[in-house]
């Protein structure tokens, strides 16, 4: 689904990755972890195409969108979700989603400001599969609150709408249950497993040991910019290198 | 019988008020001059002059025993808040007639909203246009620039410089006195060989100048308003241009000879006669009306009337002589203003006809040469 | 006069005007580096330094250095008080409200300028003499050296400042990362003030020794200021030789395009030549750095 | 969403019914004026309120728009409304072009290349004269004509401009409330986020200064052929900033409060008149205290008025029960 292959990358003297390879398989949901400075969010930001790494490609289902833009990126079914929750916060929870939704409509800006016919009727398709998403996120309630009014919790539900509101092959979460409690974390585990029901590709970002060994069917651990290990959760947790770091971390 | 004295004295009194309030209620006069913006030298003194006009009339007993009013508004030289204060004038103020606007563009902008509702309209902007075709409700006052260029042309001639450079300000004035440079140019025999342009706010014309020392002129024509002359005549000095210089009638007041300083001696330019009142030979018409204009504008505003004050004192007499002469509609005061004959003013001796609304010859002005920080008739 | 002299003297033509915009140039940048502010009032300290100066010189009648030396403290106090009265009690600045305060600002003290010093265009008294100077078959006046001359030790009293005093540094700072400036101790409120100080300190000095060459209104700030914003941005926002190489490049290209193409579209000349820069090279034409404004 | 359109209805209403009030006098002469400020504010705002972007140069739209409806139908007979549509089509054809280089640039250094921009246009104006008229205008523009009907009176102008403001007004909140004006708020939002969901930020930024020329021409060309006369003094860097003012006092992002700052700077003059020469240091005052104390405009004042009223009200009934 997802191929990485040896991305490097280096800010002014610091290599923050070096040499980054692995695959993300179709259907699954793919942890990856490592303590913090480990270059995971860098990771992140290059293959959703908001840095342009020093070297190395990244290819989606074959193909190669190594420094493709991220606007380019969701039409083809890359999406991501951030650590620090980038909501549009003077719009509804709906129009958020309805945003999800923009690569999915057509309407110019002419057909827009004229309210053509063929506007009001997709105007209103998306209405509905926007509400779909609301309800597949169990916020249906929250539809016409407007974002920044949220408390966080409810946020992190309204980001994962309005991207699978995209309609990704691949859904990319960083940190998605940071500044989450409990219960939460727990809807999240739910909702994170209803999204791989429906045939999409997760992988996530987490320091939530107990959420990834749960959920993931594969993990990759970095450390230090470089690629520690790679397997099941199983396999990873009997890992000494692995272990090392983390315990060496302290 | 008692009730009907009462009635009766009631009734009398109220013809008696009547009679008053008619002949208390003054004429109002509208007037639009640009006392701010780019132009606000030229709407400054005319702003003064016309106050002054118009508070003279009133101190001696107004006009036909009315007293006049004065209703100014500030343009700012914008056209659009010409046309707008115009409409004010018009419909709000409801006054018999308007003087100004100050500029050539803000007078054809408002040329259109007098005509339409009949009120008649003395300009105090050069540009011919205004005049010419001649629009029945729209006069001027402020000389053609035609004219000006009609007297430096046959200076030249008449000294056989036939080839000139001309520079230009990018602004009104600049456009309408190089529209009329070109035009007399051939039947002056006169050869352009330069014509360029500067901006208004330009601070250093030594490009311009220099390539002008770099072409075989006779005489360098330069055609704006202060400050932009002052520059060209500084920097002639600076880099030596030897050739003589000729300036607009723009920059006909004390004010030029300040700015530019020495560089200022032996720079011709045609001028109405109010900057050398002083020095005209008493037989002069106009002599005697230029000599208590300035003077009577120096007691109020400190500073000697110029020419553009002049304008609006033009103007604003003009007006009172047609006032004088009938009603005080507008279509009357249209009338009576195309039927002025002879009248001495500040721009010169005015005769209007139904063909000419300009009514100045080319006598309005004369060629000055700076000499000793003064002006000198050039005979 | 042919054809190498003429090109002499555009050249010197254009090089003693891109002075003028390189000293009010640097105004600009040195508000902008401390503070990523952009001063759109920047001209009206120019036009504040030499009103001033003549009214003190002429109308009080004052002696020259008096005059001159109150006109930069009367200009710097006005700076100052621009700063704090508009700047500082904003409580989220963002580019645009402080475009609109400063061109605010701008339009204010103009209309002050109008109505305490009226409308008319007045000259002052060259520094020394009006005999100009013939250098090469081109003449230049004496007052173009001073000009000269003042943008040298402006440039020097500027690198000294910010490369070897504490203050100079603590200003560096801001402008590189304020949050961290403040931390690190500076009192940024202080710094931001300073940069005004020092702007319309200088902006009051350009305005002096370019008012007997240029003389001097009320509204002579506008294309002032647009010139020496332009100068600023040509030579990438530098508060040293990038914005004097800047100035002058312009002064020279609008003068050879007044010579040689057209004098009408000469400022045209120097707005295009700004777009070409900003679309091609936004850092400027003599600096290599990567800044945040593409 | 729905409110907006109901607050329209009212507007409108007030609009159409308006000059009953006026009989004609000097205000209706304004009121015309305060309409092409509208659209022209609105159309500033689709790009300054919605896009985030500003321009200095926004006059220039305006003034090609006035000038080519102008020269072609004065200069070459062409029929005014035909010359409007071409004015709008050309303007709108330049500014698309001109946004891809200009929005690539940021806060000040967009300011500036587009007051460069202005300013250049304006140059332009003053320098062709053959074309133009130059610096002493152009006169004798005709009149728009519609059957025998020729708009030539205060009230006739009132009705055809303000027609075309409110058209220009709803065109606006339709745009606000459709999937690109979402896209443009979530732009202002979060950039990242928004290109994250597949939103092309530059080539919207783009389309909206295309649109917001196009509408500036078409105020233009109604300016020219209501004026019948235009002149380079019309369109330059003041005017420009007027308009930015206009959107800032108004409200950035409020369709009505677009309409508020125009009509504030529109009849404002005619306020200041009484302080005369002290106009100019009115202005630059209240553009200062507008930005620093109302940031959010006339029209967010005046929604957060409502707001402090709304829960007092509420405060007293909890209070009672």
């Amino acid at each position: 689904m997802l191929r990485v292959e040896g991305i490097t990358q280096i800010f002014g003297g610091l290599t923050a990755l070096e040499d980054i390879s692995f695959t993300v398989a179709k259907g699954l949901i793919t942890g990856v972890i490592g303590p913090n400075g480990a270059g995971k969010t860098t990771l992140f930001n290059i293959i959703t195409g908001l840095y342009t790494q020093t070297s190395g490609k990244v290819f989606l289902e074959g193909e190669d969108i190594s420094g493709a833009p991220p606007e380019r990126l969701a039409p083809r079914g890359l999406v991501r979700t951030f650590q620090n929750i980038e909501m549009f916060h003077q719009m509804t929870v709906l129009e958020n989603v309805l945003v999800g939704l923009h690569t999915r409509s057509q309407s110019g800006i002419f057909s827009c400001a004229l309210k053509l016919p063929w506007h009001l009727a997709e105007e209103r398709r998306m209405r509905e599969e926007a509400l779909r998403w609301l309800e597949f996120c169990g916020i249906s309630d929250l539809a016409e609150v407007e974002a920044g009014a949220l408390p966080f919790g409810k946020c992190r539900s309204v980001e994962v709408a309005r991207a699978m509101a995209v309609n990704p092959r691949i859904l990319l979460m960083d940190e998605p249950a940071a500044g989450l409690n409990s219960r939460e974390t727990a809807d999240l585990e739910v909702l994170i497993r209803k999204i791989r029901d429906t045939g999409v590709t997760v992988v996530l970002v987490e320091h939530d040991m107990e959420l990834v060994m749960d959920i993931c069917d594969a993990i990759v651990v970095l450390n230090l910019g470089k690629k520690l290990a790679e397997g099941t959760p199983r396999q990873i947790q009997e890992n000494p290198a692995v272990i090392k770091a983390y315990l060496g971390e302290g | 019988m008692k009730r009907s004295v009462v009635t009766c004295s009631l009734f009398v009194l109220t013809l008696v008020w009547f009679a008053v309030c008619s002949a208390a209620q003054p004429i109002k006069i509208g007037a639009l001059f640009s006392v701010t913006g780019p132009p606000s030298f030229l709407g400054e003194p005319e702003r003064n002059a016309a106050q002054m006009v118009a508070d003279g009339i009133n101190k001696s007993g107004g006009i036909k025993g009315r007293s006049v009013q004065l209703i100014t508004y500030d343009t700012g030289g914008d056209a659009t808040k010409a046309v707008q204060l115009a409409n004010k004038l018009i419909k709000d103020d409801k006054v018999v007639a308007i003087i100004g606007p100050s500029t050539t563009g803000e007078t054809m902008a408002v040329m259109p909203v007098v005509e339409k509702a009949g009120v008649p309209l003395i300009s105090c902007a050069a540009g011919r246009k205004i005049t010419e075709p001649v629009n029945k409700w729209v006069f001027k006052t402020a000389q053609n620039d035609n004219l000006a260029v009609a007297k430096i042309y046959e200076y030249l001639q008449k000294k056989k410089l036939n080839r000139v450079a001309l520079l230009t300000v990018s602004d009104g004035f600049g456009s309408s006195g190089r529209e009329q440079l070109k035009a007399q140019a051939a039947t002056h025999g006169i050869q352009i060989l330069y014509d360029e342009t500067y901006g208004p706010k330009d601070t250093d014309m030594t490009a311009q100048l220099t390539k002008i020392k770099g072409i075989k002129a006779d005489a360098v024509i330069c055609w704006g308003t202060n400050p932009g002359p002052a520059v060209v005549a500084r920097n002639a000095k600076q880099l030596g241009l030897k050739l003589p210089l000729f300036m607009s009638h723009g920059v006909s007041s004390k004010k030029f000879i300040e700015l530019a300083g020495d560089a200022a001696e032996g720079i011709f330019l045609p001028s109405g006669k109010v900057i050398v009142a002083d020095v005209l030979p008493d037989a002069d018409p106009q002599k005697k009306g230029l000599m208590s204009f300035v003077k009577e504008y120096q007691k109020l505003h400190k500073v000697e009337g110029d020419h553009f004050g002049g304008h609006a004192w033009d103007a604003m007499m003009l007006l009172k002589g047609a006032l004088e002469k009938g009603d005080d509609t507008p279509a009357a005061i249209a009338a009576n203003l195309e039927r002025s004959k002879a009248f001495h003013g500040i721009g010169g001796s005015f005769t209007y006809s139904s063909t000419d609304h300009a009514g100045l010859t080319k006598d309005a002005f004369v060629l000055v040469e700076v000499k000793n920080r003064d002006w000198v008739l050039v005979k | 006069m042919d054809l190498l002299q003429q090109l002499t003297q555009y050249a010197f033509s254009g090089l003693s005007t891109g002075a003028i915009y390189a000293l009010i140039g640097l105004g600009f940048a040195i508000i902008y580096n401390a503070t990523g502010i952009i001063n759109f009032a920047q001209g009206e300290f120019v036009m504040l330094g030499g009103v001033l100066t003549h009214f003190f010189l002429i109308v009080l009648k004052l002696p020259a250095g008096v005059a001159m030396g109150g006109a930069v403290i009367a200009t710097t106090v006005i700076g100052a008080l621009f700063e704090r009265l508009t700047i500082r009690p904003l409580k989220r600045p963002t580019p645009l409200s402080l475009v609109i305060i400063t061109i605010g600002g701008s339009i204010f003290i103009r209309g002050v300028a109008m109505l305490v010093w009226g409308k008319d265009t007045q000259s002052l008294p060259p520094f020394s003499g009006e005999e100009p100077i013939t250098l090469a078959g081109a003449t230049v006046m004496p007052q173009h050296l001073w000009i000269f001359g003042i943008t040298l030790l402006v440039i020097a009293a500027n690198k000294f400042f910010f490369y070897y005093t504490i203050r100079g540094k603590a200003m560096r700072a801001c402008s590189f990362n304020r949050t961290a400036a403040s931390l690190v101790g500076i009192d940024v409120r202080k710094m931001v003030l300073l940069s005004f100080v020092i702007s319309s300190a200088m902006g009051a000095m350009a305005g002096i020794i370019i008012a007997p060459l240029t003389m001097t209104a009320y509204d002579v700030g506008v294309m002032l200021g647009l010139k020496g914003f332009c100068a600023a941005i040509i030579g990438g926002m530098s508060s040293g030789f990038g914005t004097v190489l800047g100035g002058l490049l312009l002064g020279l290209l609008e003068s050879l395009g007044a010579g040689l193409i057209s004098s009408g579209y000469k400022d045209a000349i120097a707005f295009i030549i700004l777009l070409l820069i900003l679309f091609i090279r936004p850092q400027g034409l003599f600096s290599k750095a990567q800044t945040e404004r593409v | 969403m729905k409110r907006d359109y109901l607050l329209f209805l009212l507007f409108a209403t007030v609009v159409l019914v308006a000059p009953a009030a006026f009989k004609g006098g000097y205000l209706l002469n304004v009121l015309v004026f305060m309409g092409i400020n509208t659209m022209l504010a609105v159309a500033l705002n689709l790009l300054l309120g919605f896009a985030g972007q500003i321009s200095l140069g926004h006059a220039s739209f305006f003034g090609l728009g006035a000038y080519l409806s102008g020269i072609l139908s004065t200069t070459y007979g062409f029929n005014p409304w035909l010359t409007m549509v071409i004015a709008a089509v050309a303007v709108g054809i330049l500014a698309f072009g001109l946004g891809f280089p200009i929005l690539k640039l940021k806060g000040h250094y967009l300011a500036m290349a587009t007051l460069g921009f202005g300013i250049i246009v304006y140059i332009v104006f003053n320098e062709t004269v053959a074309l133009t008229g130059g610096p002493s205008g152009l006169s004798g523009i005709p009149n728009l004509k519609m059957g025998s009907l020729t708009f030539d009176g205060d009230l006739k102008n009132y009705y055809l401009i303000w027609c075309f403001a409110l058209v220009t007004m709803l065109l606006a909140i339709n745009l606000a409330h459709s999937r690109i004006g979402r896209a443009l708020r979530a732009i202002h939002d979060s950039e990242v986020a928004s290109r994250v969901m597949g939103v092309n930020a530059r080539l919207l930024k783009v389309q909206v200064f295309a649109l917001s020329a196009i509408i500036s021409a078409v105020a233009g060309s109604l300016y020219a052929h209501t004026m019948s006369f235009i002149s380079p003094a019309s369109f330059g860097f003041n005017f420009s900033v007027e308009l930015v003012t206009m959107v800032i006092i108004g409200g950035l992002g409020s369709i009505f409060g677009s309409f508020l700052g125009a009509a504030l700077l529109t009849i404002l003059p005619e306020l200041l008149r009484v302080v005369q020469d002290y106009d100019i240091v009115v202005y630059g005052l209240l553009l200062i205290v507008m930005t620093m104390y109302m940031p959010k405009g006339l029209a967010g004042g005046i929604a957060s008025l409502a707001r402090r009223l709304r829960p007092a009200k509420k405060g007293v009934v909890d209070a009672q029960g």
